[in-house]
């Protein structure tokens, strides 16, 4: 199950799907907005998403991860709006049998996810300015060239 | 000649100053399009940093266009 | 900071000493009681530890983890006592700046954890018998060899 | 003769019937000492597949053993 989410995620909610008495492992990542990038200081993020080619192709990636890894369950959540410092961004959950599927299946799930869902980030710098991380092509006061 | 219509997100839409607008034009491919749409507007991306999607799916820069279509402009995306 | 617990984990007091503005990922493992192993139908599971040493070998791992991935933080606890189906048995969460390192050192902890700590499982099985993992050395019926 | 300590976990507490004993042995070390008490209380797991704590720190099978030592002896764990 992939969701694009403009609130904010709950984690009980999300874990909820994910109960499975054949499971042994539960194996989760959290992207959090974090207070630095490349060296500048960050106060907030906003996500926007094209939600609708987001959502497909996010439950590509998640039936890709099931059939490549025999996975139990896999939830993915990201979210949309603007985001302050500490805030939740992305939730992934995996369940297995055993710990090394889980493991790989989420780590491969927010690869692909990073790489391929039409999301994008513009952060908001203490400075002042902001930039859509990865759009840049001038380096230049407000939109100096990033990689995310 | 294609009336389309094109969502913009992001730095486009930002460049363009709306989200969404309805167009005839004779561009016949996502490819010819963004070059028409960029050379008006001022786009700072250019078209190999641009993916394409028509009708909600991820579309080929030659793809041919029809009336009626879609088409989102996809800035990249942020990775990392 | 690493424990031992003999009451129920509760994820929200596990994961809030992580908070941290300058972190970028979360990574969790759960390990949960699971209602097969090997083929055999489990009912529940009794956890034992020696205590003093498998605190001070488990914050071994913790530091061995800060050290390797530079992490910005690690929790780890580990159950013990009778537990029912479904319940969690061990919680491993790791912070840092971006998500490799966190996936790597989660990863790390609960691989060292399972195979150095001095924490013993006993599986119940559905046919009636018990059989502490890895410590049978004669197959019979109730002490059929098993591997954890 | 050295008095000691011995605490039983898992396999060996059920083995043995109880969590703790105190001992004066002329094992001096815990080789000798897991031999002595597999032999008496008839312990399944041979000396190989068991690990030795003193004083709650790991140790060696043929680390030194005092008098008024705490030794733990530590079945296989359960791993995977």
């Amino acid at each position: 199950m992939f969701r694009i989410s403009p609130t904010p995620l709950e984690l009980p909610a999300l874990r909820a799907p994910l109960a499975d008495a054949r499971a042994g492992a539960l194996v989760t990542f959290e992207g959090w907005v974090r207070d630095h990038n490349e060296g500048q200081a960050v106060q907030s993020l906003e996500y926007e998403a094209y939600v609708p080619l987001a959502e497909a192709e996010g439950e590509r990636i998640l039936a890709e991860a099931r059939a490549r890894f025999g996975l139990l369950g896999a939830v993915a959540v990201h979210r949309v709006g603007h985001l302050a410092l500490g805030d939740l961004a992305v939730w992934v959950g995996v369940t297995a049998a055993h710990r090394a599927a889980a493991f790989e299946a989420c780590r491969y799930i927010i690869d692909e996810a990073k790489a391929r869902l039409p999301i994008w980030k513009k952060e908001h710098y203490a400075s002042g300015t902001t930039a859509w991380i990865n759009c840049a092509t001038r380096p230049g006061p407000a939109t100096a060239e990033r990689r995310g | 000649m294609n009336e389309l219509t094109i969502e913009y997100f992001a730095l486009l839409r930002e460049q363009r100053g709306q989200a969404t607008e309805r167009l005839v034009t004779a561009a016949a491919t996502p490819a010819a399009l963004y070059a028409e749409l960029q050379a008006r507007h001022g786009f700072t991306l250019p078209g190999d940093r641009v993916r394409a999607a028509i009708n909600g799916a991820f579309a080929a820069a030659d793809a041919p266009l029809r009336s009626g279509d879609l088409v989102v402009f996809i800035p990249p995306v942020a990775g990392g």
